[in-house]
């Protein structure tokens, strides 16, 4: 669905992605975090493993015993109706959720639930289905916040300007810069974040999980209210930030046809339960996925068939 | 047919500072689908609240132009009497009464028009029938359903007051495929059935020039483009660029 | 020539009621001086009134507008707080602050605070004559002894002032003692009634303020404990205090510093002059002659005798602020001269020296009968004796903080202009 | 204190806590209404609740009937509704709960300034034709105004309960004070909906008015019983009539206790924070009060 | 229902060197050149405390989005602590004092601010009042606070500032303004730091906030405790500078909202916006009364004049929440860039 010439046309800014190792910001050591190089390993140890985990509120059960491993690199797709538990899934990942049963493993530590206040500090970093952005910071100062994890500085500091104040500020400026400029977002780095329309913000909110360069990235619904153009957009992005950066990817999208071409590996997921898991090609063939989510119907067929 | 909205020319703003429209201008006639398409920041969402009178309660103004629904002028009617006219919309980003349970949230759109007991039963019937999903969901709060089963509750709270014309802003957003059939399908039906008129806001044009009778391209707060959905369609440059169905990309938008 | 008084008044707010009584009685004071003698020896009475709403930092802002006028004759603020807020900047300017009835105690120690006039009476002659008013009931302070005394008092500043005293006084006579404090504004005392009916005192002393006084009247009533029994202070002694208390307010007993009622000479040629001609201040005449009003114009007699005074000495003309001031410090009016002013019963007499400023604080008491106040008592003074040194001690301290000399005889008696 | 514990006392401490409880519920009531439908304490209500008795006070002395004064006041708080709506809360639609605070805030000004320029900054007695003395029942006194007080509050929990409950105003009301945009898109008509419930707001401060105005008397202080009434509101939660109800108690009670048994050990006077700190620590524990709704948020 | 302004005009951006500075020079050259004292000590003074407080009040409410309903507490606690430092502890600089004052005001705010890690909104607004209730208690309630005042009011030292004495009004405005300079300085700087920008993320969504690693409970309480600092300091002034005595009672909840008011006139979320709404609201009634006088003195008697204009201050206030309910901020920014591209289309046309 993408070909590679656009990828790299989206790529071809001033400041794009390629140059963020010229950046000095202070983060954790990637490659502490990375558990095996993408390209060396043939029996991939996952970064990222569910065990049996289940959820339930109330008297729903939003999860039931899924397990869902995710290799380093990869670019994971889950799918599913409406109310299937897809956020929820991401949630529980995120350390937003507690499940009831069931443990996450994530950068070789095992967890009951994962510290939310932690998680970027442990290489997560996300997006939510209905827009998280701080809607009174302009779009930099959002970016620039999803550095919030590696400030040292105390507000003494930062208020009477102290040089490592300085510094962590200068660099995340920086850093937010290029980001912006990568997602063509430079135009708008000065507006308030609130004031955009709905897909821009979208975009800012990937703009902010992005900057702190993580190792897993959560996107719920990424491209959800955009123009197909954007979509295509969008997903070079993804794309090349998993090639460039090795990053993993999870990726929550109704969009199949964006799904089938960007992912790695789909899981479906129907009323809490993982009715399949394989390749896109895997996926798409599966009885059970058609009947319970894709459907049969195709264009042309609202005059008709009714 | 005669025109059921008309909107000329009208110019918009929020805050007095930030120009969102110079220049739209639609035509929903008895019983047609419109779809409205446009990219990020086109002014759709601003167009749609504009007809339903709702830019006020936003800091946002219609400086000139006019529109007219059903021979009323919108700007000098409440959105609650525009509903009780048949004017009904869905919000982008739902907007569900989150602290009220999802069958709360249907009924709440019934009190606009103000049914009784009954007719709110059979209408409540009708919504879970197009949304089977709502009706497991029906005690739990609306703001504790997934994004999709929101938006379901707010199509479905729109239906609930018998709209003559049901202005949807964005309804695949956050949809299974399946479900946006199922939607569109629905509306469809009722648009046959009913003579329910339609103007709809999308991304997905794809579905949405499917859908519709008529589409207008809106870009940078302007009128761009209008016509048949079915000759829309068929333009190579919009195809490019709304449907992304052309091999090769271009940057260029298409000419007006 | 003109004397001006500027009016830190308050018409609007919690304490309006008082407000618009008191000024109203300064002011047709001031206006009946004006119209029937032609001012003060010639000199026309000027004033304008500044809304403070009963708060200090306007105050403060009405004082910094009203003083750039000529010819300031002294403050009458009727607050605390704005007095207090005052005393740095009147001591600068040198124009007397009159604090009739309330203000810091230890002012009147004029050695100390020579702009300064808590006139009438401060808060601890206040307590002293509370205390032998009771003795006389009693038939003698000595039978205090074994008495018990409740003092229900304001969470204020204010209310909190007395308790020293009263603690002294008790020690002094042997009575029990109990002090109860009522958080502000005081309108619900359910708690503190029940613990009163239950500690059966002898007497409770209502040392209230505002919505306080009326809501203590009619929950002792609800629990049942008598009206006869409580005696109210200074600041609970007003129609105000006792009219929203319906039935409940008979037998109440009040203090306070002059009688009320029109019935007086002074209060008739008002009448006669100003309100019969629709040019009083109250705009409802059935105010006229109440507790407010009447200290209104007492307020007025003082100031105007002070003025008057003044005049003797420096001449017939507008006087300075430091010359008023001395015009308060000579200010003696006997009982001869209260009659000669058609103020006889109205209110006692009044010796302020240099170094006293508040007078003799002589205080009578008053009973509320449903429809007006009637004096009960005679004129009762206070223990002068045990109560000035403690004042002395305090000003003193105050002196020492701030780093003032004490002011002699000698330097009080020359005025600047 | 030093005797054994004396049970009479406190029982009749108790007895009257629960009673003064019952009129800050009275008061309660009236925010409860208002922040039901717009989501924001009207900070009014105090000054409607001075007008209210006001008015009512100000007729009856100029020789106007019992009854005929009840119902003109009634009329003329319902017309003070009618005004805030159109004047506040129309041109606030959609705005932040903090900014219509404010507005109410400064809605209070407006009213109190009106209410003694029509009627004068003079007290008033008034007399409710009840007395406020007390009768012995197995040895606590019990004033019958208190009683009735406590009849006229659960006549009015009553009749509101019934309103909200038989009527789909009730799910209006909710609707509009979660999220007035959406409100406003599904047809509701915010301005009927204000206007009645703002009406109904000054009944509640009519009643309340006038047994707090028979009590300490009609004068301007009386627009300060809403401090009374916040603590209430927080522990029984914000949007709830029987949280006001229960709240209620709960304060006057526990305040009353605290003010006797406890007052002497930090000097007394405890009352004016005591009733805050107990609802705060309340909250700790349920955070939108005993029955308040609570807050849904998911991402 | 988040309770704050989604569409705060934020102004974080730098602003121009040439405003503030334009403003600094007027206010230390221009107005003690050409002001009256009337100005000065009527106006002035309690405009640079009641500034300040707001300025430390936008920190808590306008930038991290949690309501206080508190603050004449705050400001009693900087008065009376800043008293007893000066009185009890001997040769301490008055500075020193005040700023002691503040750290104690901060102390006593973080106190009051464990809540705020729970509760939301209103609820979160009315138990700020135990702060306001329980501090004014308190402090009548203890003589030693007041040093056993039987009034319980205190006295203010003399004015000193690294053994300069500032005498007279001329010099208490200078002190208030010295010091209300360098503490909005520093507000100004904390708001456009990291830490301000924490304290917007928290106030917009908390959750994202705690997920992206800001910490929440931390900055919750930074913001109660910067903010009671400077609110504090706030009241130091007001009981230094401006009354030069005050009273717990001066403390009440009326300053409370006064306070709140100023914030939200001025316009949540901007450090200028503080200095607008004290600029209105203490000229405003001043204005008010004057004109109201003036014009109308004769007409009604002085009782009807002032009832009217309690009436016309509140209706004043909502007229101002309907038109800009962002604030005067954003209605001086407004006008800003009017005249901004009226210039601009007149040198181009
Ligand atoms: N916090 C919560 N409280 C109660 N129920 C919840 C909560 N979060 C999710 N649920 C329920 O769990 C189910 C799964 O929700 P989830 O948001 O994970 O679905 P989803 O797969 O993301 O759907 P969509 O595609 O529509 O976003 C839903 O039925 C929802 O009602
Ligand atoms: N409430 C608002 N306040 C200020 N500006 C706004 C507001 N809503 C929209 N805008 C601005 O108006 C313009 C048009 O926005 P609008 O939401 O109508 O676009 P849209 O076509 O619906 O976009 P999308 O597809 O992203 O929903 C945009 O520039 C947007 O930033
Ligand atoms: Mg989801
Ligand atoms: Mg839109």
């Amino acid at each position: 669905m993408l070909d590679t010439h656009y990828t790299f046309s989206a790529l071809d800014g001033s400041a794009s992605f390629r140059e963020f190792p010229s950046v000095n910001v202070q983060l954790p050591n990637r490659a502490s975090r990375v558990q095996a190089p993408v390209a060396l390993s043939l029996t991939p140890q996952p970064v990222l493993a569910l065990d049996d985990v289940t959820l339930s509120f109330g008297g729903l059960t939003a999860l039931a015993e899924i397990s869902l491993s995710v290799n380093p690199g990869e670019i994971r797709a889950i799918i599913g109706p409406n109310g299937a538990g897809k956020s929820s899934l991401i949630n529980i990942i995120s350390g937003l959720y507690r499940p009831d049963t069931g443990f996450i493993t994530l950068g070789g530590q095992v967890f009951r639930q994962v510290p939310a206040s932690r998680a970027a500090r442990l290489g997560l970093a996300r997006t939510f289905q209905n827009l998280a952005l701080f809607k009174g910071l302009t779009v930099l100062e959002n970016v620039m916040a999803g550095l919030a994890f590696t400030r040292r500085s105390t507000f003494i500091g930062q208020a009477f300007g102290l040089p490592r104040a300085r510094r962590e500020d200068r660099d995340a400026r920086e850093r937010a810069h290029s980001i912006l400029s990568f997602l063509k977002l430079e135009a708008h780095a000065d507006r308030l974040a609130g004031s955009l329309p709905y897909g821009l913000q979208k975009r800012v909110e990937m703009a902010r999980a992005l900057v702190a360069n993580p190792e897993i990235l959560l996107l719920d619904e990424p491209m959800a209210g955009m123009t197909v153009t954007e979509k295509q957009e969008m997903a070079g992005f993804i794309r090349s930030v998993r090639d460039d950066y090795g990053t993993t990817i999870i990726l929550i999208e109704h969009d199949i046809g964006v799904v089938m071409g960007l992912s790695d590996r789909i899981a479906v997921l129907d009323y809490g339960r993982k009715i399949a898991d394989g390749t896109p090609a895997e996926v798409r063939a599966d009885q059970a996925v058609i009947d319970a989510y894709l459907g049969v119907a195709r264009h042309d067929d609202f005059e008709e068939g009714i | 047919m005669s025109n059921l909205l008309e909107i000329d020319a009208i110019h918009a703003s929020y805050s007095e500072t930030i120009k969102a429209l110079s220049g739209v201008s639609i035509r929903v006639r008895d019983g047609e689908i419109v779809a409205l398409l446009g990219s990020n920041g086109a002014g759709k969402s601003t167009t749609l609240k504009a007809v339903s009178n709702l830019l006020p309660a936003e800091r946002g103004q219609v400086k000139s132009g006019s529109i007219v629904f059903d021979g009323r002028d919108v700007q000098r009617h409440s959105p609650a009497e525009l509903v009780r006219a048949g004017l009904v919309q869905v919000l982008e980003g739902r907007h569900c009464f989150k602290s009220l349970s999802v069958e709360e949230n249907l009924v709440s759109g019934a009190l606009g028009r103000g049914s009784g007991r009954a007719d709110i039963a059979r209408d409540l019937d009708h919504v879970y029938a197009t949304f089977p999903r709502l009706r497991d969901k029906r005690h739990t709060s609306a703001g504790l359903i997934s994004g999709g089963e929101q938006q379901m509750t707010a199509i479905g709270r729109a239906l609930m007051s018998r709209p003559r014309l049901l202005v949807l802003d964005e309804p695949s957003m956050g949809l299974a495929p399946m479900v946006i059939q199922d939607i569109f399908r629905a509306l469809k039906k009722l648009n046959r059935d009913n003579g329910l008129s339609l103007l709809v806001a999308e991304q997905n044009s794809t579905v949405a020039l499917q859908f519709a009778d008529v589409a207008t391209v809106i870009e940078n707060g302007r009128t761009v483009l209008s016509g048949p959905a079915a000759e829309l369609r068929d333009r190579a440059d919009i195809k490019a660029f709304y449907l992304g169905e052309s091999g090769s990309f271009s940057t260029d938008r298409p000419a007006a | 020539d003109e004397q001006y008084f500027p009016l830190q008044s308050y018409r609007v707010g919690p304490y309006a009621a008082g407000g618009t009584g008191f000024f109203g009685g300064f002011i047709d004071y001031m206006n009946l001086i004006n119209t029937r003698d032609g001012g003060v020896n010639g000199v026309k009475l000027t004033w304008d009134e500044c809304e403070t709403q009963y708060e200090v930092e306007r105050g403060v802002e009405c004082y910094e507008r009203q003083k750039s006028r000529a010819g300031a004759a002294a403050w009458n603020p009727l607050s605390v707080g704005i007095a207090y807020a005052m005393i740095d900047r009147i001591s600068t300017d040198k124009v007397p602050l009159v604090t009739v009835n309330h203000g810091r105690t230890d002012s009147t120690d004029g050695r100390v605070f020579p702009y300064v006039f808590p006139l009438l009476l401060n808060p601890y002659s206040e307590t002293s004559g509370i205390i032998n008013y009771l003795a006389s009931k009693e038939g003698g302070l000595e039978k205090l002894k074994g008495k018990k005394i409740v003092v229900l008092y304001h969470g204020s500043p204010y209310g909190k002032e007395t308790i020293p005293i009263y603690e002294l006084l008790a020690e002094k006579y042997g009575f029990t003692l109990q002090q109860i404090e009522v958080p502000h504004p005081g309108n619900e005392q359910q708690s503190q009634w029940l613990t009163i009916r239950r500690a059966k005192p002898d007497y409770v002393v209502l040392r209230g303020w505002g919505v306080m006084n009326p809501v203590a009247l009619k929950t002792a009533q609800k629990v049942g404990f008598p009206v006869t029994k409580i005696v109210g202070n200074v600041w609970s002694n007003s129609e105000e205090d006792v009219i929203p208390a319906g039935d409940a307010a008979i037998g109440y007993t009040a203090i306070t510093t002059q009688a009320s009622g029109a019935d007086y000479p002074i209060v008739k040629e008002i009448i006669a002059n100003l309100y019969d001609k629709g040019q009083g201040n109250l705009e409802d005449k059935k105010r006229i002659g109440s507790v407010y009003h009447n200290l209104g114009i007492v307020n007025g007699i003082l100031n105007v005798e002070a003025i008057r005074i003044a005049q003797e000495k420096f001449g017939k003309r507008t006087l300075t602020g430091d010359e008023v001031r001395w015009g308060f410090e000579h200010l003696k009016l006997d009982q001869a001269k209260v009659e000669a002013l058609g103020a006889k019963d109205l209110f006692h007499s009044i010796n302020v020296s240099w170094d006293n400023h508040e007078g003799e604080g002589y205080v009578t008491f008053q009973q509320w009968d449903g429809k007006k106040w009637n004096v009960v008592s005679d004129w009762i003074a206070p223990d002068w004796k045990l109560l000035r040194p403690i004042i002395e001690k305090s000003a003193e301290a105050y002196a020492k903080e701030k780093g003032l000399k004490l002011r002699t005889e000698a330097d009080a008696e020359g005025a600047v202009n | 204190m030093s005797e054994g514990f004396d049970y009479l006392f406190f029982l009749e401490v108790l007895t009257g806590g629960l009673l003064s409880g019952v009129m800050y519920s009275l008061v309660a009531i009236g925010f409860v209404l208002i922040y039901k439908t717009s989501g924001v304490l009207n900070f009014a209500q105090g000054a409607m609740l001075l007008f209210a008795a006001l008015t009512f006070v100000s007729l009856v002395e100029r020789g106007v009937p019992f009854w005929l004064a009840l119902v003109v006041t009634f009329a003329i708080m319902v017309l003070i509704g009618l005004m805030v709506e159109r004047t506040v809360l129309r041109p606030l639609v959609n705005k932040p709960p903090i900014t219509l605070f404010m507005a109410t805030l400064g809605l209070s000004y407006v009213i109190e300034g009106s209410a003694q320029l029509l009627w004068g900054t003079q007290v008033h007695a008034l007399d409710l034709g009840i007395e406020d003395i007390p009768f012995e029942f197995h040895g606590i006194f019990i004033s019958q105004f208190d009683l009735f007080a406590a009849g006229s509050a659960a006549l009015m929990v009553l009749l509101l309960t019934l309103f909200f409950r038989y009527t789909r105003v009730g799910l209006s009301f909710r609707a509009v004070a979660d999220d007035q945009f959406a409100a406003l898109a599904v047809g509701l008509r915010l301005p009927r909906i204000w206007a009645t419930v703002w009406a109904a707001a000054g009944l509640v401060a009519l009643v309340a008015g006038l047994l707090w105005g028979a009590r300490s008397g009609v004068q301007f202080s009386l627009s300060l019983v809403v401090l009374k009434a916040l603590p209430v509101l927080v522990l029984g939660g914000f949007d709830s009539i029987a949280g006001a109800i229960i709240g209620g108690l709960i304060i006057g009670a526990s305040e009353k206790l605290a003010e006797v048994y406890i007052g002497d050990y930090v000097g007394g006077g405890i009352e004016g924070w005591f009733a805050y700190v107990l609802a705060l620590v309340f909250l700790l524990i349920r955070p939108s009060g005993l029955f308040g709704q609570k807050l849904v948020e998911r991402v | 229902m988040a309770i704050l302004a989604s569409e705060t005009v934020t102004t974080l951006k730098h602003p121009d060197w040439a405003g503030p500075l334009a403003v600094l020079l007027a206010a230390f050259v221009l107005v003690p050149l050409f002001g009256s004292n009337y100005l000065i000590e009527a106006i002035m003074m309690p405009f640079l405390a009641l500034s300040l407080a707001a300025v430390g009040l936008n920190l808590l409410t306008g930038y991290a989005g949690q309501v206080s309903l508190g603050s004449a507490a705050f400001m009693a606690v900087g008065a009376f602590a800043a008293f007893n430092f000066n009185l009890r502890i001997e040769g301490l600089p008055l500075v020193v004092s005040i700023l002691l004052a503040g750290g104690v005001a901060a102390a006593v705010g973080i106190v009051f601010g464990l809540p705020s890690l729970r509760l939301k909104g209103f609820y979160l607004a009315v138990s700020t009042l135990a702060a306001q209730f329980f501090v004014q208690w308190a402090l009548t309630k203890f003589g030693w606070f007041s040093n056993d005042n039987p009034s319980g009011v205190i006295d203010a030292p003399a004015l000193s500032l690294l053994g300069i004495a500032f005498e007279g009004s001329l010099g208490r405005y200078y002190f208030a303004l010295i010091i209300v300079t360098l503490l909005t300085t520093l507000a100004w700087r904390v708001a456009t730091s990291q830490t301000g920008r924490n304290f917007v993320a928290v106030r917009d969504n908390e959750t994202a906030a705690r997920f992206i690693g800001v910490p929440v409970l931390k900055t919750k309480l930074l913001a109660f405790a910067l903010s009671s600092f400077i609110i504090g300091v706030a009241g130091a002034l007001w009981a230094f500078a401006y009354l030069r005595t005050v009273e717990p009672a001066g403390f009440n909840l009326d300053r409370s909202f006064q306070i709140l008011f100023i914030v939200i006139i001025g316009g949540l979320a901007t450090i200028r916006g503080a200095f607008l709404g004290a600029a209105l609201i203490v000229v405003f009634p001043v204005v008010l009364s004057q004109v109201g006088t003036f014009l109308l003195g004769d007409l009604f008697d002085s009782g009807v004049l002032d009832m009217s204009q309690r009436i016309v201050l509140g209706a004043l206030i909502i007229v101002f929440l309907i038109l800009e309910p962002d604030g005067l901020a954003a209605l001086a920014q407004r006008l800003w860039l009017r005249i901004g591209s009226r210039t601009r289309s007149l040198s181009e046309g």
